[in-house]
């Protein structure tokens, strides 16, 4: 059966190591903070300009000047910070962030993402991905394998304008988690109960697939 | 010590006109300079050219200025969720220029700290990149992006003395200390306006040479514009 | 949390060998890594390249490593007072890269930050940009400055935290929050180390992302070099 | 009568203005800072990272962790601030310090200056004077005619090594105020008592005369 985006940002939450600094993008990556085990020391980045973020705040305890890059209410834990944003971009740009964990439109065989611009239809704005896509030596996009329309966002080429080059590493979908490689998806694990077909079928890259594959463990 | 107070927003606006350049501080609605943005309502000043991370949301901060269309141009780094702002840029009455976050925060620092210009990962190999000088670095791809100019710098801050000096809370902070210093003319606003010597020099985040103009901001609405809370167990 | 503190300047110092390029925070004798220094004298390594905007004084400081020959090269921006550090120099013994002080900075911020590079107009004309490749914008001609490279950054903050954040006092401050991250280990020593959640997060001058080593350091010295009082009337 | 140190620094201290943040050099320029008229708000910058130098502390009250780019211990007034080399030269590169007042060992007639280095003999280093003399907008040099030998600081062109090139304004020293012009030295005062054919004796450097030359104000 297909993860749902709660399943996604589990798996995800597997690939943060202990002393990471990590940067989550809007949407399934912010969920992946409540997953990381309790055993595993990390802190959270959020570009506006904090390290260290906590949960929540309870309710009738939000601050106004306490947001995190979704503008969402936050708290901080023991050994956060906050910074301006050009400190805050000193953190990405210059790799003291280990791992970003961000959304995608459409990823293409060679690492190029796409997540900002529907030319005509559609602009949110690159933010912080742009930053973060160039200077990440260590990138997870997280998404549903298809769109609305039931086409795959794992393509040959990118359609949409690109967010960055040659950047992703790793992608772990609904359906799959897999590796970006010089020769296209290398097929890493299946969602539970969904066959290589599936998988092979949702993708319009060159999907690489090589003996046999595990199914993930959550 | 040099006096940077003035009486209120009509002073600390002084000098501005149609067909300028401003920067405003502030990320989503935190840390807007409120008070700037209504007087800039109220003068009714237009073709603004606007350098801001965001554009505020539908009826509040820069929002405001677009529904008025004040702005002919916007600098930003994030449309989101403001449906005005994306209306007007993919109708093509407002101008758009999409930065990266770090471009936009750099660049403002470039200005305030004299550099010409800087080279930056971001970008490279996007339309962001169409048009503009890039060249390599140890084997890594950069993009050279030009120091803004603009005219007046309009940043908001916890708290200020009277010396033009700035402390900023929490994430409010975000690209107002970059932008303090990168126009002509930096105007401050601050929730509490102390006396010189009030401020433990140790824990200033911007000294006041970096600021022309301050005042104390009035009725902070500070909006939250996406309130997620946890329930008490 | 992630924890950096080590439990001596000994592990502080483990991995640093012959030939390693390091970074040293301080101004004069003010704000220096007067712990790492001392282990470095002990450690005996030779042949080290140090970035540093002075070489101390004959007897202390960076000074202390030039007495026991273990420096190959200094690269800063003032010799002053230090006759060993300019007998050295001058012999030909000890090469010298000197540079402007405001360079020095930044090319330690553009190691910091992921800029490869810089251009600033310090030097520009002088045997300091000679071999560099220079740049006019708007018409003001500018010096092409690489970021640093180095293996160890030793600093020396007022206040730090288990998670490695970092408080500087007064003039101490200087060079040392520009070269935090700036090299591959960064490595802190406070004259109070205190337990994450201690410091305002508000107040901090470096957060800990920059720093992979902390400890408390002992018998801080704090020499000062120019006595400069005036009489109570 | 040829002015002392401490005349030199009565007459620069007249070229300070109300709301001028100041940077002054090691030696005389330190000096002007006891001279300014207490009617005029100006702050003192000094480019190890304090803004609103105060004078020396009173006996007992030094603190090592506070000190200017002489390395002598100073207090604050209020309104200062501290921070640290990368913000300090962000204020000096960034044009924000209005006038830097240094020491010279040789001032060229086309504003060029020499103050760090004399080859083979003696090596001070450049600290901050050039990033100062690059990038400041109202440069003062302060400094003896005359060197030890009695030879002429004001030259035709430097014979050491270069600070900055073609960017001093204004010079004062024991003999005179001049200023730098397309043309040389203009001469705009003498020192009381100091004719205009002394001047011209000390001076290697077009010197230019246009009438009567007053005599300085102190």
């Amino acid at each position: 059966m297909a993860l749902d985006k709660i399943g996604i940002a589990k798996r995800i939450a597997k690939e943060v190591k202990d002393g990471y600094y990590v940067n989550l993008g809007i949407g399934i990556p912010t969920l992946v903070a409540n997953y990381v085990p309790e055993s595993i020391n990390v802190e959270f980045q959020s570009e506006n300009g904090v390290l260290g973020m906590g949960p929540f705040p309870f309710e009738g305890e939000e601050d106004a000047d306490i947001i995190n890059a979704g503008k969402q209410t936050i708290t901080t834990l023991p050994g956060a910070s906050f910074f301006d944003s050009a400190m805050s971009f000193a953190m990405i740009r210059g790799q003291h962030v280990q791992l970003t964990i961000l959304g995608a439109m459409e990823v293409a065989e060679n690492g190029d993402i796409a997540n900002w611009k529907i030319p005509g239809k559609m602009v949110k704005g690159m933010g912080g991905a742009m930053d973060l896509v160039a200077s990440a030596e260590n990138i997870i996009v997280a998404m549903m394998h298809t769109n609305r329309a039931g086409a795959s966002k794992l393509l040959k080429r990118c359609s949409l304008p690109l967010t960055g080059v040659g950047c992703v590493k790793k992608i772990v979908t609904n359906l799959a988690v897999l590796e970006v490689t010089p020769d296209g998806f290398q097929l890493l694990e299946r969602a539970p109960g969904v066959s290589v077909e599936e998988i092979q079928a949702a993708t319009e890259g060159n999907l690489i697939v090589t003996g046999t594959i595990p199914e993930m463990e959550l | 010590m040099i006096r940077k107070e003035v009486a209120n927003v009509k002073d600390a606006l002084a000098g501005v006109t149609n067909n300028m350049t401003l920067m405003l501080g502030g990320f989503g609605l935190s840390g807007i300079p409120e008070n700037a943005i209504a007087e800039l309502v109220q003068l009714n000043v237009t073709n603004l050219t606007c350098i801001s991370n965001n554009a505020g949301v539908d009826d509040f901060g820069l929002g405001l200025l677009l529904q008025k269309k004040q702005i002919k141009k916007m600098v930003s780094s994030y449309v989101g969720e403001n449906e005005e702002f994306e209306r007007q840029m993919l109708s093509g009455e407002l101008a758009v220029e999409l930065i990266p976050q770090g471009t936009l925060a750099e660049r403002c620092r470039a200005a305030q700290a004299g550099f010409p210009a800087i080279y930056t990962p971001a970008g490279y190999g996007t339309e962001v990149a169409e048009g503009k000088e890039t060249r390599e670095f140890n084997g890594k791809m950069y993009v050279l992006e030009y120091a803004f100019k603009a005219d007046f710098a309009f940043v908001k801050a916890w708290k200020g003395d009277t010396a033009g000096n700035l402390i900023f809370k929490g994430t409010a902070r975000n690209f107002n200390p970059c932008m303090c210093g990168a126009a002509k003319i930096t105007v401050a606003e601050v929730e509490e306006l102390v006396p010189a010597g009030t401020l433990n020099p140790n824990e200033i985040h911007i000294p006041g040479i970096f600021v022309q103009r301050i005042f104390q901001g009035a009725k902070y609405e500070k909006r939250i514009e996406q309130r997620t809370v946890r329930q008490k167990s």
